[in-house]
Parts: C-alpha cells; sequence; structure tokens
C-alpha cells in the first residue's frame, strides 16, 4: 500500500483513501468536433506509459474528494512529487533520470 | 537435440542420466537476421518455432532481456480456456486450444495440458444472463460452453460451497470442459527446444533499447546491449515493456502496464479437481499437479513496472477464495508473485502489422496472455511470413482504436443495474 | 481494554460548498468563521462546522435549527453563490469512548490516528465504507457512516469489542 | 521423565507435563516445548516422509525454516491444519499431531518404492515423458501424478475459528528480537521513539535463548535478556511474540501475523486465531539474524541428521538431548561450540569432523579438553540407518584426493555448513545483494526503503559485534527522525564468535550418480539433480529452480538456495552472483488464509446495503436480489406462488389498479449553483437550458467513447438546482465521473455535486389508481393532471413528511415517485399502503418492474445495453440535443465503425408462438440451416412473458435492426429453433397515453 501527500490536505496518507486516475495532462480538445478522428482516439486511448517517472492523476476519494496530479517512478512506486489539479506540468526533478 | 522417448529416458536412467544434452543453445548474437523477435516467452518462442516449422524461416533471433520465460510466461495461473463472446475472441482463443491439445507430441515435450474443465461461478442475476448469452454464443461457434445448476457444480467442484446463504450464492456456472491447465515453464522451455532445433538462435539477458527505422521508414534492426543486429523483420512480443520499444519507433501506443499478482497455497493432497473462476467476486483457482492451490488475483490500481503489489489486494483475494471455499481458511499461502501486464482500452490484444513497414507487434493480453500462447505464437509468425494477418488475428488490429470498431468482451458483461 | 460504541441522536447535517469570497460572507452568515484548513472545525453553540475539502464543509445542529440555517444562507446566496444540501438522514453518527477507542478504530481505519488531535474532523474509511470521524477528546471518537453502511459497521466494532474483551 | 531430558535444564517448565499424541500414541511433554522438542525428548526422531521418494525425514532445524518435520494438527471439529513445523507449533494440552504423506504408515511408506526408482525420477523426469500414447495423459499419467502430489490433507471443513486485523502506525519496527533487535529498539526507546518490536517465536531472545553461557553487560545472557525485556516495556515498546513479519511492502508498509491461540489448551471463545498487522513504521530494523546452512552429502536427510545449531538450541531451550552419542561434520567454528554445549551436558561427541584443514588452534584445544576428537581435513561421504542414523561414514581428504572411509557408529549427526543471513525481508524491498565473496555469501545492499539491516542479517558473527551493530541502527533511526540518540554497545564477554568456509557437495569416493546428495531436503532435490540441470541448459538459478524444484518448497529455500546456487555456480565455472539468486518473495513463512481475510467472511465479505424500507419488505414475505452492493424486493409471493405467478399477479395489478415500488437504492445527485444548467449541457446529451424549473426530462449519459453509460429521470428544482437520479448499480460511477470532469475540464464552472442517494427514501407509485392513493396524503399543492402534469416535479408535504414529489413513470402506467428523507420512509410506506387499502394496492418488486417498462419498451442500461451501444444503436437518438456544440462523448458518434452500416440495433422481437418465451442471451441467426459456426446477427437482451398482453415479449440487439422491422429471424436453441418477428420495442400503448391521465 503506497503512501501519498494529498496536496490539499497537506498530509501524507494511506493509499486505501485514494483512486488512481489514469495518466495526466492529457486535457480534452476544447472543441472535440473539430479534431481528427486521430487525434480523438491518441486523446481516447494513446497513453505514455512510461517506465520511470510518470505524470498521474489521483483522487483523495475517502478524503477531500479532490482530483490531484502526482509525480510517480513506476520502476520503485515512488512518489516524486504530488501537486495541485491545473498546476502546469513541472519538469522532471533533476536527480530523477528518466530511465 | 536429443529426442524423448521411453528408450532416452531408460538408456539414461541405467547410465545415470549422462545422455542428456543442452536443450537449447545460449546464443551469441549475429549481425543480421530475417526475422528478430523481441520478448523470449512463450509468444515470442512460438512464434519463432511456427516460423522455422511451417513458413522455413530459420534465420530467426529471439532476444529477451532477462533469461527465456522469465517473464508473464512464468508468472501466471496458467488458465485456459477459449469460452468467449465474441466471435473474433472465440476463434483467436480456441485456434489457440486446438494447438495445446497436440502440443506435447508436437514440441516432444511434456507441457502437461490438463483439460480439467474451467467452471466459471454465477452469483446474481445478471451473471446468470451474461453466461447463457456466452453459452449460446460459443454453441453456435461450435466452442464447448455448458451451464451447470448450483448442484451439477458442487458434484464437479465438491469444495464449493453452495449455501443460498452465501453473501454471494453460487446461482449456476458456466463449464467449459476442453479447459484448463498447462505447465508454464514446460511451454517456454518446449518451444525453445523445438525451435533451437530448427536454426533459431535464443539470445538471452541482452536487452532490447531501441528499435530502428531507415529513411524510408521501414525498419531497419534493432540497437541491443550486444550491439545493432540488423533485420528487416522485427516482431515485439514483450508485453509489459512494448509501450518503451515502440515508442524508439515512434509508435504511441494505446497501452498501460499494471502489476498483476497470483499466490499459491502450501501442497496438500488432491482436493480440487477443476479450475474455477468467479469474475464476480475477483477468484481464480485451481491445484496444479504438485498440489498447491494455485490462485490469481487482480491488478493494483495503478501502472507499474516494479513488480511489487500491494498486500490488501492479497487480502482480498484471498477472502474472496474463503469465501467460495470456506474449507479452505486453515490452508497457508506459501507464495505470491507479481507479473506486469499489459492492457488495452477494450481489453483485448493488438496482434498483427503496424503503420511502420516490416515491425510487428503482439501484446495488450492483458491477464489473459498465457492461455493464447500456442494461437499468438502461430499467428504472429503467420503474419510476419506472409506480411499480412491471419484471418483470425485480422480483427485485432491497432487501427480499431481510431475507427471504433473495439473487441470489448468486458463491457459486454456490463454492471447490473 | 474498556470501550463503548452508542448510536448517537438525529442531528441536522449540512454539506456546505462554497468557494473564494463566498467564504467569508457564508461565515459571516453563520456568526463564525469556516475553518480554512481541512480537518480544522469551528463551533458556535450547537452549530459544528468541519472542513472537509478545499471548497466543502459539514455543518452539524440541533435539529431544531436547520430551518434556521438554511434561511440564513439563502438570505446571501445572490450575494454569495454555494450549496447548502441537507443530509441529515444520509449519515448515522456513532460515538466509540474510551481508552481502547483508538485500538478499535484501528481495526478499519488506516490512518495514524495519533496524528488526529482531539478538537480535529476528517473524512476518511472505515473497512469498506467512507466515514467522517471526529475525535472530540483523546479517548472519544465520533464516527458518521452513511446510512446503508451503517449496520456492517456496527457489526464490526461489535467483534472488535469482543476480542478487546477476551483480551486478545 | 524421558530419558533425553535433562532434570531442570531449559526455558521449558518441568513442573508443568503437556499430553499429547503423534500418530495415536499418546506422548508426554512440558509446557514451553515445541512438538519437535517433545518428541526428541521422547527419543522420536522420525517426523515425516519427503515429497518425492518418501524418504523417512526428522527434524532438521529447531525453527520456521524447517522441511521435513511438517505435521498436521488438530483440535476439534473444522480445527484442522496440513504442514505445520512441529519446531514450530508449540505444545498445548491434548494437541494431535499426525505425520504427513506417507500410507500405511510412517515406518512403514508404500510410496517409499519411488526412492527405489531414483534413477529414473531424475530431475525434469516428467517433462520427457507421458506422452505417449496421447490419449493416455488424461486418463492415466495425469491422475496417477496427481494422485501421488502433496503432502498433508487439505482441511475438510469450514473453519469455526475468528480471524483479525489492525493498522498499526510506528516510529520503528524492529523485525527478530534477538540481541541486534533488542539492542537497536532499546537505544530508540530510550530516544523516545514509538517502537515495535517483533519475533516470531513463542518469547524473545533469538540467539541468547541457545547461548546461555555469554555474559552481557556483567550478566549472564538470560538475565540481561529479562532485564532489557523489563526496560522496554517501561518504555512503552510494543512487544509482540509468535509474530512473523511476512512481507515487506512499498513505504514502510509490513504486514505481520500474529498467532493468538494455537498455543493456548482452551482459548476465549470470542478470542481470534490469528491477527493481521498492517503496520506502517518511518524506520525499519531488520534483525532476523542468519540461517544454518547443511551440508551436502550421501545420505545428508536421515533421520538424526540435524543442524548443529537446532541441536544447540534443544539442549538449552528445552532441556532435551538430540542423542547420546553424537557425530559433528562442519564447515564453520559454530558447530565446535555445539559440541562443546552438548559434550558439557553429558552427550559423547564420537567424532568431530572439520572440512578444513586446519580449525582455529583454540577450537581444538577446547576440544581436547573435552576428549573430543577432531578430525581436520575431513569428509563425511555416506550415513547408515533406515529410520535413523545409526553410523556416518569418514575419509580423509588431501589435495582434492579422497582417500578410503570408515564407519563411525552414532545416533544422531550435527552438521554445519556456515550461516546464511536472513535477507528475505530486505529483497522484498527490491533491495539489491552483494556477493561477499570472503565470506561466499550474500549481503544486503542498497534498497529505496528506510530500512536498515543489523547484526548476523548483515554477515557479523560473535555477540559483541553484533549487539554493537543493533544498538548503532536504534540510534540511527533516532536521529533519522531527528531524535538524539547516545549510543550504549554493551560489553560482552565469553562471547562465540567464529568463521568458517563454504562447502559445495563435500568430497567424496562415492560414484556421484550413486550418492543421495540432498540439497533441498523437502522436495528430494539432490546436487545430481542441479548439475544434470545444468547440463541440460539451465543456466540461471531461475531455470534451475524451475527445472528441478529446489527452493520451492514449503521452507522456500531457507536452507537449500545457496547450496544450490553454488552448486549451480561450480557446474557452470561461474562466480555465484554471475548465475544469480531467486527472488525471495512473500511470505517469509506459510501464511494462514484465514488472517490474511480477516473479517471479511461470511456476511462481512462485502457489506450488503438495505433500503428503509427493507424491514417491510422482510416481513410482507419479500424474495430479494442482490443489486450492486443493495439487496432489492425481487417480487412478492403470496402462499403457494411461484415467481412466475407472482409477478405476474403483480403486474396486473398494477396495471389494474395501482403498485407500490421502493425505488430508494437510485442513485441521486444534487446538482447545484449558478452554472449548474451548463454543466448539465455539458454532461448529458440532453438540452437542458429550455427545461423549466419544476419539470423533468429523461437524461443519458454516454462516456467520451459515445456508449452508454447511465440514465435517469432528472428534475429541475430551481434555475439552479437539478435533482439528478442515476441507475442503482451506477450512482457511484457517475458522481465520480461528474467531479472528473467538473474538477479537471471545468473548474471554472460554479457548480457543486452532492450525493444525496441516502438521504431519500424513495415510493414509486404507479397505476391507474395512484392520484387516488395519493391525493388525500398531499398538502398544498392540485396534483390533477393539468396542473401537475407528467414529468413535473416539486416541494410539498406528503402524509406530514416534506417531499420532492415527482410525476413521471417508468411502466406506463400514470405515477408518481415520492421522495422523503430516510428515516421518514417507512411512515410514508405505510401511510401510502393505508391509504392505499382501498384500491387494492399491490407492493411489487424489481422484477416486475422489469416486465412493466419492457413492455412499454423502456430499456434498462446495462441489460439492454452493454458497453457497446450508442444512442442510435437504443433508439435514443431524440434523447441527443442536436443543437449543442458539445457533451460527453459527442465526438465519438461520428467515429467511422460508429456511423458504419452493420451495428446491432435495439428492436422488440415477437415468437410466432406466443407462448414461447426466449432466453435472455440467446443468439439470433437469419438462417439456421448453416453449419457451425453459426453467423450470429445479434441476441435477445430482455425477455418475459406479460400477462398483461398474453404472451411473451422480448428486446433485441440485431444488426441493423431498425430497418427490418417486420423480418422474421431464427433462435436456435438446444432441440429446437424459435422463429420471430422483428417489432418496434412498444408493445403496450404506444402512444403513451395512459402516463397523460
Amino acid at each position: 500500500m503506497l503512501l501519498i501527500h494529498c496536496p490539499y490536505c497537506d498530509e501524507t496518507l494511506p493509499e486505501a483513501e485514494f483512486a488512481y486516475a489514469g495518466e495526466a495532462h492529457i486535457a480534452r480538445p476544447a472543441d472535440p468536433m473539430a479534431t481528427s478522428d486521430e487525434e480523438w482516439r491518441d486523446y481516447l486511448f494513446i497513453r505514455t506509459n512510461a517506465r520511470g517517472p510518470h505524470y498521474e492523476r489521483w483522487r483523495h476519494v475517502h478524503g477531500c474528494g479532490r482530483f490531484f496530479n502526482a509525480l510517480r517512478d513506476t520502476v520503485s512506486d515512488r512518489f516524486l512529487m504530488t501537486y495541485k489539479a491545473g498546476v502546469p506540468r513541472p519538469d522532471l526533478p533533476a536527480t530523477e533520470d528518466a530511465q | 537435440m536429443t529426442r524423448f522417448s521411453a528408450m532416452s529416458l531408460l538408456k539414461n536412467a541405467l547410465t545415470g542420466q549422462k545422455g542428456w544434452r543442452e536443450q537449447w543453445p545460449d546464443s551469441q548474437p549475429r549481425a543480421e537476421y530475417d526475422v528478430v523477435i523481441v520478448g523470449a516467452g512463450g509468444h515470442g518462442l512460438g512464434a519463432a518455432y511456427y516460423l522455422a516449422k511451417e513458413h522455413g524461416i530459420t534465420n530467426v533471433a529471439v532476444i529477451d532481456k532477462g533469461w527465456l520465460g522469465g517473464g508473464n510466461t512464468g508468472r501466471n495461473t496458467t488458465i485456459i480456456r477459449s469460452n468467449y463472446l465474441y466471435d473474433e475472441s472465440a476463434r483467436l482463443y480456441d485456434h489457440a486450444v486446438d494447438l495445446w491439445e497436440g502440443l506435447s507430441q508436437e514440441l516432444n515435450y511434456n507441457v502437461m495440458y490438463s483439460k480439467r474443465g474451467v467452471m466459471m461461478l454465477a452469483h446474481n442475476v445478471h451473471d446468470i444472463h451474461s453466461f447463457q448469452r456466452h453459452i449460446h454464443a460459443n454453441r453456435l461457434n461450435g466452442v464447448d460452453n455448458a451451464w451447470l445448476t448450483p448442484g451439477e457444480a458442487k458434484v464437479f467442484c465438491p469444495p464449493l460451497n453452495i449455501s443460498p446463504k452465501a453473501r454471494y450464492p453460487v446461482l449456476g456456472a458456466a463449464l467449459q470442459m476442453r479447459a484448463g491447465t498447462a505447465r508454464h515453464d514446460a511451454v517456454a522451455w518446449g518451444y525453445a527446444r523445438a525451435a533451437a532445433a530448427r536454426g533459431v538462435d535464443i539470445i538471452q539477458n541482452c536487452p532490447v533499447t531501441a528499435i530502428r527505422r531507415g529513411p524510408d521508414g521501414a525498419v531497419t534492426g534493432v540497437e541491443t546491449a550486444r550491439g545493432f543486429i540488423r533485420a528487416k523483420k522485427v516482431a515485439v512480443s514483450a508485453a509489459g515493456h512494448t509501450s518503451v520499444l515502440m515508442d524508439s519507433a515512434g509508435l504511441r501506443m494505446p497501452l498501460e502496464s499494471y502489476p498483476l499478482q497470483a499466490l499459491v497455497s502450501e501442497p496438500v493432497k488432491p482436493c480440487f479437481p477443476c479450475v474455477v473462476m468467479s469474475n464476480t467476486v475477483h477468484a481464480y483457482i485451481s491445484q496444479s499437479d504438485k498440489g498447491e492451490l494455485v490462485i490469481g488475483s487482480g491488478t493494483d490500481q495503478y501502472t507499474s513496472y516494479s513488480q511489487r503489489g500491494g498486500l490488501p489486494l492479497i487480502e482480498h483475494t484471498v477472502a474472496a477464495i474463503c469465501e467460495v471455499f470456506p474449507i479452505f481458511n486453515r490452508m497457508r499461502m506459501l507464495r505470491k508473485w507479481g507479473g506486469i501486464v499489459d492492457v488495452t482500452p477494450d481489453r483485448s490484444p493488438i496482434l498483427g502489422k503496424l503503420p511502420v513497414p516490416g515491425l510487428y507487434v503482439n501484446c495488450g493480453w492483458g491477464t489473459g496472455g498465457f492461455k493464447a500462447t500456442p494461437g499468438a505464437g502461430h499467428l504472429l509468425a503467420w503474419t510476419v511470413a506472409k506480411d499480412a494477418p491471419h484471418p483470425i488475428n485480422a480483427p485485432f488490429t491497432l487501427e480499431r482504436f481510431t475507427t471504433g470498431r473495439l473487441i470489448d468482451e468486458a463491457a459486454a458483461a456490463a454492471v447490473a443495474h | 481494554m474498556q470501550v463503548t460504541v452508542e448510536e448517537l441522536a438525529p442531528v441536522a447535517r449540512f454539506s456546505l460548498r462554497v468557494r473564494d469570497k463566498g467564504v467569508a460572507a457564508v461565515g459571516k452568515a453563520l456568526g463564525l468563521t469556516l475553518p480554512g484548513r481541512i480537518g480544522e472545525r469551528a463551533d458556535r453553540g450547537d452549530l459544528a462546522v468541519l472542513c472537509l475539502g478545499p471548497d466543502e464543509w459539514l455543518l452539524t445542529a440541533p435539529e431544531e435549527a436547520r430551518a434556521g440555517i438554511v434561511a440564513d444562507l439563502a438570505g446571501i446566496y445572490a450575494r454569495a453563490p454555494h450549496s447548502l444540501t441537507d443530509i441529515s438522514h444520509r449519515e448515522v453518527g456513532f460515538r466509540i469512548s474510551g481508552p481502547a477507542a483508538a485500538t478499535l478504530l484501528s481495526m478499519g481505519c488506516p490512518r495514524d490516528l495519533d496524528r488526529l488531535a482531539p478538537g480535529r474532523g476528517v473524512r476518511t474509511l472505515f473497512d469498506s465504507a467512507s466515514v467522517i470521524l471526529w475525535r472530540d477528546g483523546p479517548d472519544m471518537f465520533r464516527m458518521d457512516v452513511w446510512r446503508s453502511f451503517a449496520p456492517h459497521v456496527r457489526s464490526l466494532l461489535e467483534i472488535g469489542q469482543q476480542e478487546l474483551a477476551a483480551g486478545l | 521423565m524421558s530419558r533425553y531430558r535433562i532434570p531442570g535444564k531449559g526455558r521449558v517448565d518441568h513442573a508443568a507435563p503437556v499430553r499429547f499424541s503423534f500418530d495415536g500414541r499418546s506422548y508426554m511433554g512440558l509446557r514451553g516445548d515445541t512438538v519437535a522438542s517433545a518428541l526428541l525428548a521422547n527419543g522420536v526422531h522420525l517426523m515425516g516422509r519427503s515429497f518425492k521418494y518418501h524418504r523417512p525425514r526428522g527434524a532438521v532445524t529447531a525453527g520456521s525454516e524447517e522441511p521435513n518435520a511438517l505435521i498436521g494438527t488438530s483440535r476439534g471439529k473444522g480445527r484442522a491444519e496440513p504442514n505445520t513445523r512441529a519446531t514450530m507449533q508449540e505444545l498445548r494440552a491434548g494437541l494431535v499431531a499426525e505425520s504427513q504423506n506417507r500410507w500405511p504408515g510412517l515406518g512403514f511408506d508404500a510410496g517409499a518404492v519411488n526412492d527405489l526408482l531414483y534413477p529414473l525420477f531424475s530431475a525434469g523426469f516428467y517433462y520427457k515423458t507421458f506422452m505417449w500414447p496421447r490419449a493416455f495423459w488424461d486418463r492415466l499419467y495425469e491422475p496417477v501424478i496427481r494422485a501421488a502430489a502433496g503432502l498433508g490433507r487439505a482441511p475438510g471443513e469450514p473453519d469455526p475459528d475468528r480471524y483479525a486485523s489492525r493498522y498499526l502506525h510506528a516510529d520503528l519496527l524492529v523485525v527478530g528480537a534477538g540481541p541486534a533487535g533488542l539492542a537497536a529498539a532499546r537505544a530508540a526507546a530510550r530516544a523516545g521513539l514509538r517502537v515495535t518490536l517483533v519475533d516470531e517465536h513463542a518469547e524473545m531472545g533469538g540467539a541468547l535463548l541457545s547461548d546461555p553461557g555469554v555474559v552481557i553487560e556483567g550478566r549472564p545472557a538470560w538475565d540481561w535478556l529479562a532485564a532489557v525485556l523489563e526496560e522496554l516495556r517501561g518504555l512503552g515498546v510494543r512487544l509482540m511474540c509468535r509474530t512473523t513479519a511476512i512481507g515487506y511492502y512499498h513505504q514502510n508498509m509490513i504486514g505481520l501475523c500474529e498467532r493468538l491461540t494455537d498455543h493456548l489448551d482452551s482459548p476465549p471463545e470470542t478470542a481470534p486465531r490469528e491477527r493481521l498487522w498492517r503496520v506502517r513504521a518511518a524506520r525499519v530494523v531488520l534483525a532476523q539474524g542468519a540461517i544454518e546452512k547443511p551440508l551436502v552429502f550421501d545420505g545428508n536427510d536421515r533421520p538424526g541428521v540435524m543442524l548443529a545449531g537446532a541441536a544447540q538450541t534443544y539442549l538449552h531451550r528445552f532441556g532435551v538431548l538430540v542423542g547420546r552419542r553424537a557425530a559433528v561434520v562442519t564447515a564453520h567454528d559454530s558447530a565446535y561450540f555445539a559440541a562443546f554445549d552438548l559434550a558439557d551436558a553429558g552427550v559423547r561427541i564420537a567424532v568431530l569432523v572439520d572440512t578444513r584443514d586446519a580449525p582455529p588452534a583454540d577450537l581444538l584445544d577446547q576440544a581436547r579438553r573435552r576428549g573430543i576428537e577432531v578430525l581436520a581435513g575431513h569428509s563425511v561421504t555416506a550415513t547408515a540407518g533406515r529410520l535413523r542414523i545409526r553410523s556416518v561414514r569418514v575419509n580423509r581428504v588431501r589435495d582434492g584426493q579422497v582417500a578410503g572411509g570408515r564407519a563411525i557408529a552414532c545416533d544422531c549427526l550435527l552438521m554445519s555448513g556456515g550461516w546464511t543471513p536472513s535477507l528475505h525481508l530486505f529483497s522484498h524491498t527490491k533491495g539489491s545483494l552483494i556477493w561477499d565473496a570472503a565470506a561466499q555469501t550474500y549481503l544486503p545492499g542498497e534498497t529505496i526503503e528506510d530500512c536498515h539491516v543489523a547484526g548476523a542479517g548483515r554477515g557479523l558473527w560473535g555477540y559483541g559485534a553484533v549487539l554493537a551493530d543493533g544498538d548503532a541502527a536504534g540510534v540511527a533511526a533516532a536521529s533519522a527522525l531527528g531524535r538524539a540518540a547516545a549510543g550504549a554497545a554493551p560489553a560482552v564477554a565469553h562471547d562465540r564468535t567464529g568463521s568458517g568456509e563454504a562447502q559445495r557437495e563435500l568430497p567424496s569416493d562415492m560414484a556421484p550418480s550413486l550418492a543421495r546428495a540432498f540439497v533441498d531436503f523437502q522436495n528430494d532435490v539432490t546436487a545430481k539433480d542441479i548439475r544434470l540441470a545444468v547440463r541440460e541448459g539451465m543456466k540461471s538459478i531461475e531455470h534451475v529452480k524451475r527445472y528441478t524444484t529446489t527452493g520451492m518448497a514449503t521452507d522456500q529455500g531457507k536452507l537449500s538456495n545457496i547450496n544450490g546456487l553454488m552448486i549451480a555456480a561450480d557446474m557452470l565455472g561461474k562466480a555465484p552472483p554471475q548465475v544469480g539468486l531467486t527472488t525471495f518473495r512473500p511470505p517469509y513463512t506459510p501464511t494462514t488464509f484465514g488472517a490474511l481475510a480477516g473479517y471479511h467472511r461470511g456476511s462481512h465479505f462485502e457489506l450488503t446495503r438495505k433500503t428503509p424500507i427493507d424491514a417491510w419488505a422482510e416481513e410482507r414475505g419479500a424474495v430479494f436480489e442482490p443489486v450492486a452492493q443493495w439487496r432489492r424486493a425481487w417480487y412478492f409471493p403470496r402462499p403457494g406462488e411461484d415467481m412466475e405467478a407472482a409477478v405476474a399477479r403483480e403486474c396486473l395489478a398494477t396495471r389494474a389498479s395501482v403498485g407500490i415500488f421502493d425505488a430508494s437504492t437510485l442513485g441521486k445527485i444534487e446538482v447545484a449553483g449558478p452554472d449548474a444548467v451548463e454543466f448539465m449541457n455539458r454532461m448529458y446529451t440532453n438540452p437542458w437550458s429550455k427545461l423549466a424549473p419544476g419539470r423533468t426530462r429523461y437524461g443519458l449519459l454516454l462516456g467520451e467513447d459515445g456508449f452508454i453509460r447511465d440514465d435517469g429521470v432528472i428534475g429541475r428544482l430551481a434555475d439552479d438546482l437539478f435533482h439528478v437520479t442515476t441507475t442503482t448499480g451506477g450512482a457511484a460511477r457517475v458522481l465520480t465521473m461528474m467531479e472528473d470532469y467538473l474538477q479537471t475540464e471545468w473548474p471554472d464552472l460554479r457548480v457543486w455535486l452532492t450525493s444525496t442517494t441516502e438521504h431519500w427514501a424513495v415510493a414509486a407509485l404507479n397505476g391507474p389508481n395512484a392520484r387516488k392513493v395519493l391525493e388525500p396524503l398531499v398538502e398544498g399543492l392540485d396534483i390533477s393532471n393539468d396542473a401537475f402534469p407528467h414529468m413535473s416535479v416539486t416541494e410539498c408535504r406528503v402524509a406530514g413528511i416534506p417531499a420532492r414529489l415527482f410525476r413521471l413513470s417508468f411502466t406506463g402506467e400514470l405515477g408518481f415517485e415520492i421522495n422523503v428523507p430516510a428515516r421518514h420512509g417507512p411512515d410514508l410506506w405505510r401511510a401510502l399502503m393505508a391509504a392505499g387499502a382501498a384500491h387494492d394496492i399491490c407492493p411489487y418488486g424489481t422484477e416486475t418492474m422489469h416486465v412493466l417498462r419492457a413492455e412499454k419498451g423502456f430499456i434498462i442500461v446495462g441489460q439492454d445495453t452493454d458497453g457497446t451501444v450508442t444512442p442510435a444503436d437504443a433508439g435514443l437518438g431524440w434523447a441527443i440535443g442536436k443543437a449543442k456544440p458539445d457533451f460527453v462523448g459527442k465526438r465519438s458518434l461520428s467515429r467511422p465503425d460508429m456511423v458504419a452500416p452493420g451495428r446491432k440495433q435495439l428492436v422488440g422481437l415477437l415468437t410466432e408462438d406466443g407462448a414461447v418465451r426466449l432466453e435472455e442471451g440467446a443468439q439470433i441467426v437469419d438462417d439456421p440451416a448453416r453449419p457451425l459456426p453459426m453467423r450470429m446477427v445479434g441476441h435477445v437482451t430482455s425477455s418475459y412473458r406479460s400477462a398483461t398482453l398474453g404472451r411473451s415479449i422480448a428486446m433485441a440487439l440485431i444488426e441493423n435492426g431498425h430497418s427490418r422491422m417486420g423480418e422474421l429471424v431464427h433462435v436456435p436453441m438446444p432441440g429446437r429453433t424459435h422463429r420471430a418477428r422483428i417489432t418496434g420495442t412498444a408493445f403496450y400503448d404506444p402512444d403513451g397515453a395512459r402516463m397523460k391521465l
């Protein structure tokens, strides 16, 4: 069971209170009807599936209820950082090599 | 290759087992191959074997970052079945079962394919409807799958708890007799030995770091830890690691890799004659020929390559087993392990050509890859050899995610309201 | 080890949702300052306000105060748009008290209760049920559970009490 | 007192005899004994049979790593378990123990015939045979193989015991209460940390319990131990015996399994048998010590052959002599101390064989003083004896040359191949292991967890070193958490240090093919098998392990892994690290399923949600069906009625007069805020801007993939307030989906969502007389058709209860849904029943609801749709706001395959023979004459007998169904094929007049 820091509660809490919500920073196109089938497929289905640091979303569902973003190393499962929804995608911490 | 026979066994028994030779050589990579297969699991080794045997293509290398059969092939609960709903899936998996049936003889290697029957439990009205739909579709597709009453299910699997008072009472079951299990390692070893005997190079502990393409966009070979290997055709059969590899070829995949856990109990005398699956309570169980109860768990909720997996999932899985089989409550878990499964949006595999000339993929099997091993290998070999999909794997394209023709077995078993 | 579990009498419960400038206005209408940090609580007489999320508060008050609260906040809606939803009947409250209260809760709550100071409250988990856990004192907790989850939670707590009684 | 027990010696209670039985024979042991120590005290070494060859075996260890002495234990009905370690199971009054994997008996076991066939049963044997003729595998070979499998017998009855679990949070968790663990816990606790110290044994102390002669801080080991435990208790340290750390999970979560009652004569009725602890510790110290390695030589598995350290433990902890005339063979100094202690206790040491040419002089000196003959540079090449060792064959070895041997009589043989640091939990963290060439063993390397290995676990030897290391680990943990801590490395006198050399198989003059030198005792894997596996191309230890099954027995390779690795490496001519090490997998020792399941058994496996009306329905004899987590009244049979009769009656009564239905489980979401209508426009397919307050509308929700996810009637209570209803199973999913879009895509919208599902109890009143029943109960509201038309909503009082009143119909009849606060649900229900009595009001369940809606052609999401159905497919195109620029899922509806011909579309289906009810899930074909596989064009989604229409009705998804009205299709069933005609889905009152009465 992971330990996750909720950026809204500002507490580090057990995974049991959280729900994973998929890759982060995949914004819904502003005008979906203007997208091509390929662009729409990318939005719906294509995922980075990074081996190493992975930008992803979690929800503190049994807590403050907020969706937020996290950067987690999918090899070690370590959280490198978590940040509030809407915050622009931060760069990789220099220390982390991207596998 | 020393052929296994009653005679060779006896001879070796009398000569202190001295006669056995290497089952496959641990090859060094050559500069060029006609076909490079990335991933020496059952699927990849099978593809190499069928390329050599059925298509006469023997200048083939199977390359793995670790030891052959060390991935999901050796980390699953070995359930084999083909009672899928959609025509496409039913044909795909039934093709595999056809090959399973003669595989030991085909490979001269006992893969211990055990047709002990797979029974899927229905716990509510919705399950019943869903199973009936499967059974009717299977019947018209020529796939065996029969409905059992709770009493019949209990006769087929005595440890089953069919009390109507259970939190999830057993209201019936769907049984595929032709389904069962096999010895997972033996499948990889058997294919490796038979492929090597036909001239295939098996290159272990040699991570493939990138797929290279020429100016015309076509595949030119693979970069590996032991240097560049030239090949006009590259087939990637690397399960959870497919996304990373494809990325190097400029292809982004509709895949996510999740940790999948499984566990075994201490070995006990035979007490469990078949395979039982309950998708509603998430319990998957059989007993190995060694006596261990082999139990499948679910995937953790987050993507991961750590092969660790959490305790809560194991707790839930074991609770589910004890709910359906209360007599196992005092049994003990001996060991649990984790694999990495690659899952597509519709939970069906992608098996075929890719937009990149000379590049082929076999991935997205999720938690169900082992059962398809011979079929996947066979169809991948066909697709590579003919540079065109076999009719059976033709629907399992990458394009379906653009056009919307998904093959979604799980959605078809939608939740009741 | 001693611990008692009792079901509490019904109270008026509201889910209050408001943000930005509205927060101060709503607080004013309620006659207190809405606590700004998740887990913090403010009281005014029988009215307790617990901050559950960045724009979410739980109000509890005696049932007879319900109409008053609704009227007070309706009055400022135009100035301070918000959502005030009556959830009085959605939840059932339990009080868990005694020296072994925290131990009993540890059978289902994954949080480190040593870090939940008296006077605070949070939404968390008990077994499979989402609950709101108030710590009213060192050995006194309150747990709000959705109505249909309450029998399950209650029954688990009873099993836990029996374990403690057996001394194992 | 038996002749193997030393009066007054050990930590057992000599004043408290305990009677137990083994294989039907009654024995006497002492309180504090394990089954193994008690049997040994009675001179019994033979405790089990091996897996493959059924060779007689005795206890080889005194701990949880025991591979041989596995027994069945039981105490009364339902309380039996196989494969219990006799070396760990404490004696309790009346314990019934049985040996395993033998027939007819332990002494004479027919299965032992396998032992004679060993030349045939080599590693990988199974893969090479049983293939001819093909058919024999299923019918003959596999059944025979399976029948021979397994050790103990699985339990046959449900388990009456309880199991528990808790979460625990600590600053420091120390695993292992030997000297290192005790020192670590003490240092950290003195610095004020929240410390938990666990040990798998019945009491704490670890190696100290077997070395009472050591003096620590001026006190004999056992006095020091008592004092430290006292101090730890005083410092508030949580001390947990009989507690095994089973696994090390992410971010310092460790699973513990505590055995609470198996050692008790008569446990309290309500006490749990075991408890699973989920510990989250800021820091972890692993002080699990080291496990002694067996030596590998022919006959090293005979009963009476035992690890030297185990013999020392039986002597000191239990006052038990494992024999009277002991031989010792060792590659490590530690066995000398075992020999000395046994000698001092009166055991005749027949010989001490040291594989090393030059053992330490002081040890030789001490041996000489005790009159022990030490044969340095010697090897053991064989043992003799059937059910118990009788003699050992000893050979001199000079520069690889093995001289002829001589047999030396003995009744037990103590062996030591050195020690393996116990790194199982460390490697659960994916921590790296580093090969120490000098010590020929793996030591802990790097790990990402906040974890520290202390003591023998990292290769240290001798009490002084281990205690100092533990103390340092405690200090380090404290300072890591910002607590100043003063170290106090304990002074040690009479320390026992030492070293040794690593061996493969011991040198032998025997033909290798004949040697039965066991590496994995339980699985009967010999050195020869491992060499064969390598010869056959198994070049990684993972392959060797899987091919030979070495290390896969219930001890998980605790005894065999390193020996197996050394032999494989030798065969490959590589250094062990090049061959690898099989990963240790949780749990550390086998863990009871019940403990993992914890409270989640029977009714607690998963909770069952019940509505406020549930009790009333139960009273009324309702039959229930599970829907998602809820249980819902399915139908209300009257005496003598079956389901079909009851449902027919409920349907007719509702259509004829009035029926009442508990709709409380429907999901309800309050959507409130100035931007509520904009939010609804974006989420649902329908247009909402023009829906006036006080009006309701059927809402359709898609996934972004364009497929139907959920539906429900939605009422607009005010400009900025919607009362959304969802399907019962969809409630949580829909709210999550809404929150997701709201929080991450449209955070600018001023709208808030609140689940009110459980705030409201809902009674649905349907039928031509519904208004007559309701009218008298409604206060201050005209509910006539003109004042309160179909699809209206308002707030009012019903039966004196504040209510939200909907006028809508899921049955096709005049209908109302009355929402009242949940606690008032039963009052409302009773009031309606009373008011309805005059109209023969009929309570109905979900089945009748399904039939009534099907007669009207209303779909049920999840039954008539299955996650692959678009609004157009379902004939719900009308529910799409054509003018809206966007809503969730809109874009996907124009993907090529979503508009391509041949999609399956929802239609009605009427069998030619109205008496035939099609099966739900039945498949539909155009030409039933075709051979298999037959082309299927669709399937039946809903099918009922309609009492109202006096015939069966069905709905189906059929390719191009909407353009095939009136066509005949075929439904092949086993036995016969039914013919049915494609129709519209509205079978009853198609123009909907009855809803608008």
